[in-house]
């Protein structure tokens, strides 16, 4: 059970984080339609992550609740692969991100809605239909910007050689994950290259570009968003999201 | 489709009929130029007022103290930017360009309602912004459900139940908070202390002050004079500040039982002359921040019509109209 | 001694934010020089904003110490005027900002030397030296870049037009401001006004530029930075200063 | 100044001499080619390795969590840019060119100490910093005191000093955090275990793999192999850690009594070819940070540039040699 509360929390971490992004684009995005999109996504993701976070509170059987886990956490405690938390210097390397993350996710919810954890597998049945679509919208854009002018082509591909070092570490398999799939509650994450390297593969050839070849990039000793490593743009992340709940620590809102 | 061309005079007795009968107006009758652009004008701040108006929301959504109220506000925010889409939609009915107008809004060639150039400087403005913005906004919209545009009053309708529903969650957010720790009240009561005002002034100025009320009540595009509403609204919030257990910073507020009424003191217009013509706490970084949105994103979009162009000239030559 | 207390907090916010502002560009200089020089002023202010709020400490009697203000105060409880706490978006935005701080500063210190308090006074006297420094950096790079390149130019002259609006409320006097001055402990700033002028005038002479024409920036009902009504990028300022402390409330450091 | 030409081989004799005699080579002596460039490419990667570390500490300065903290931060990552400075004036006494070298290091041709491509994740990381980093950066360092070029000799006595100084500040900032509450142990163990090896590796690849040190050891550059001052560093840091009460994450780390040193477990040469690489976690952005500072920075010495050249014609005209 400590194992489900874990694996729980990397994957509602996964969903907060990149809701946050996605959040900090509010009032900022190229167009009006984004800006109604990209607010959808987040929350549908919002959604996600907490949903999991209940999971995790049930599974561990103690007291905390989704908002314990999400704004009286450290940095480290939080389990988000590392993509997730990258900041986005511009919308180029937002879809790009979002592509590669939705993909990922889509892949993985979609094992995971035959879950021997039924609370899991009826949070992945519902997930796998938000983010269908999520992933369609970052494949549209994906394929719009790279297949649009030569500018925006340029920025694509060099949004695409910057989120990619990061892909790697989706498919590296922390041990609770290994644990979880082994006990048919979760999925490995490494089953999921293939599937997502010919989703890549079609998506960016319809953008008429190229998967880029680049190292991944290391971690720390082998260490990453999983265990607790992660960029040092996390760290401003967690204190503008706990800011306000960390002042008032005693209120409830 | 008629071929028979009905000369002025009587296109403008059948305009004032409809009006007069109280029946709507729609995009393919003929109206009056000064109808058209009035509205067009109203329409399109109305729709700015929703754009620019995401940003002191917006600015709380990644701060939200608990998940539950970060999706409230997320949602509210996007609400906000689909009424701005269906109101500029509404001015696309009357022949307005949507890119022209958000140049005039970044231009600062179109004003915006002047409440958004105030900051929100804690999460319990979310809340403030709630009860009184969206409950003034109400007041103001209420009766324009009723508009003699067909496109804006079902537009009006659509936006003010999303709205009450908005200014119900604001309220029940200071109800909570006002239930929670000294620091938790503190922060509604100063909240409530810098939008007071600001709201009452969002009724516009007093009805001596407004020229063009006369015209845009005759032509049912406005329902009520800015006093008029003014009122209504004081009138519905001092009981709900009373509720709340919260003070309006206004020492001159009291039940005129004569009346049947709320008193209350004098609007300071000077501050809100100076926020209309630009020198407001926020106007310079509202507009400034839409307008790097909008320029920012013009590649964008610029390739997204490229790619349309390309997917439309690979679609002709599949069907061999290319052959030629 | 509440007046003291207030007063002391005051002028101690206008340093350790314009501190925090400048501790941002570190790294981000556009010379090594300037990441010494930027460096230099950061610490000078932080020095004194920390002489200011023991200052503040001692006055109330309590057992407040520094820390206690820096970082477990509400935004609205900072006192320190708006300009100090303005993000700064490039380095001609950072030198306007700079100059007309300091003159103001430096005014409002010389004052000082004479305050009845005899701490405030030496606090002031061993400033002045400081800020004296810091006000002719500023000065320099004011000149260098309005009498630089044609696009330097336009930069300075555009970072002025967005800074002026706040300098009105400088000379805003607030009842704490009008009180220590009527007890010949602090100085009102209304009164230094002219002098500030003067120097504003003569340093953007040399740099070719014009005083920029521009309306005050309006607060709300007539309350701004001194009254703890701030700019919202504020909130994200006192967040990432606060944020270790408050996460880790028992700690020493 | 002599007007005498010596041929080459009694110029090299000349230098052997002095290198053997354990005197010092000043700017203005004849030098080998090799010695030169060699000395310039090590003094700019150390120049460079003080400008990007101050990266990862700076993360830190508007986050420390007391005011006396963020003090002593801020003016070692000043120290650190003091340093950078000193040490390019060193390679201009060897003929190199400040922004030729700074064009180097953002354009990825120039290398600078490979532990600052890892992140620093918590505010313990900035004492971890001080105390494993600044500690092997002063085994490195304090033979080079002693090295055959003087300028840099002398730029070396001075930088150990200021190293030590916080090497100390580190130490003792630790110590304090030890004292504290569980979260704060807990912070520095999680340093302490992400920064011990990359420290180890800090003083380069073992000795079989370090081709060039024989001849900068010969030239006196170097007056230690990367082993000898690898082990050194363990055998200083070990009893530290122990006075602190954390735990080196090294299972094969034990005292030797027979080599009267600490043995340690092997190091992972992989990870540091893949940060030495380019692909450890930071490199990327360590220099597009960089990179952006300098090239967002060159506005600004063009306008002083300029600015100085108008203020040079106006002097000359004021002397009267703009009358000609």
């Amino acid at each position: 059970r400590a194992d489900l509360a874990a694996y729980s929390l990397m994957l509602a971490d996964d969903a907060l984080v990149v809701s946050h992004r996605l959040q900090q684009w509010c009032t900022h995005a190229p167009e009006l339609e984004e800006e109604v999109a990209l607010a959808n996504i987040a929350l549908d993701l919002l959604g996600q992550a907490r949903m999991l976070y209940s999971r995790a509170g049930q599974a561990e059987g103690g007291d905390r609740a989704e908002d314990d886990y999400a704004y009286f956490r450290t940095e480290s405690e939080f389990g988000n692969v590392r993509l997730a938390e990258l900041a986005q210097p511009d919308f180029a390397f937002l879809v790009a991100t979002l592509l590669v993350f939705t993909t990922w996710r889509l892949a993985l919810l979609q094992r995971m809605t035959g879950s021997r954890d039924p609370v899991l597998a009826a949070i992945a049945a519902k997930g796998i239909k938000e983010v269908t679509y999520h992933r369609d919208y970052a494949a549209q854009w994906v394929v719009r910007l790279g297949d649009g002018t030569d500018y925006s082509r340029q920025r694509m591909r060099d949004a695409l050689e910057a989120v990619w070092p990061y892909v790697d570490e989706l498919f590296a398999t922390h041990p609770v994950e290994r644990r979880m799939a082994e006990a048919g509650v979760g999925a490995d994450p490494a089953s999921l290259r293939d599937e997502c390297a010919a989703v890549f593969g079609t998506v960016l050839e319809s953008a008429t570009l190229e998967v880029p070849q680049v190292s991944p990039r290391a971690g720390v000793a082998g260490r990453a968003g999983r265990h607790g490593v992660h960029t040092e743009s996390m760290g401003y992340l967690v204190a503008e999201l706990q800011s306000v709940a960390r002042a008032y620590p005693e209120a409830t809102w | 489709m008629t071929t028979t061309e009905p000369d002025q005079s009587e296109l403008e007795r059948q305009f004032e009929d409809t009006i007069g009968r109280d029946q709507r107006i729609e995009p393919r009758d003929w109206m009056p130029e000064g109808y058209r652009s009035t509205l067009v004008r109203q329409i399109a701040q109305h729709a700015h007022s929703e754009i620019i108006g995401m940003q002191p929301e917006a600015n709380w959504i990644t701060r939200a103290p608990s998940l539950r109220r970060k999706a409230i506000l997320l949602a509210k925010v996007q609400d906000e930017a689909g009424h701005g889409l269906y109101l500029y939609s509404a001015t696309e009915t009357l022949g307005a360009d949507r890119s022209e107008l958000t140049g005039k809004l970044i231009s600062g060639k179109q004003k915006y309602s002047s409440i958004f150039n105030y900051p929100t400087l804690t999460f319990a403005d979310v809340g403030v912004i709630g009860w009184l913005v969206d409950g003034a906004a109400i007041c103001n919209q209420v009766p324009l459900c009723r508009c003699s545009y067909g496109p804006y009053a079902r537009a009006m309708i659509r936006i003010c139940k999303e709205e009450s529903f908005h200014q119900r969650q604001g309220y029940e957010l200071l109800m909570t908070m006002m239930r929670g720790t000294p620091g938790q009240r503190r922060m509604v009561q100063e909240a409530t202390d810098r939008w007071w005002w600001p709201s009452l002034m969002m009724f516009g100025p007093p009805d001596g002050d407004s020229p063009n009320t006369a015209q845009s009540m005759a032509w049912k595009i406005k329902r009520h004079t800015n006093d008029e509403l003014r009122q209504r609204f004081v009138d519905m919030t001092v009981p709900q500040a009373e509720a709340l257990g919260v003070t309006l910073p206004d020492p001159d507020l009291r039940w005129n039982a004569e009346r049947g009424h709320y008193d209350f003191g004098e609007i300071d217009w000077t501050e809100f002359t100076a926020v209309v013509k630009g020198n407001g706490p926020c106007n310079a970084q509202r507009v400034a921040q839409r307008r790097h949105a909008h320029e920012g994103g013009s590649w964008v979009r610029e390739a997204a019509a490229s790619h349309a162009q390309k997917q439309e000239a690979r679609r002709r030559v599949r069907q061999g109209e290319g052959a030629a």
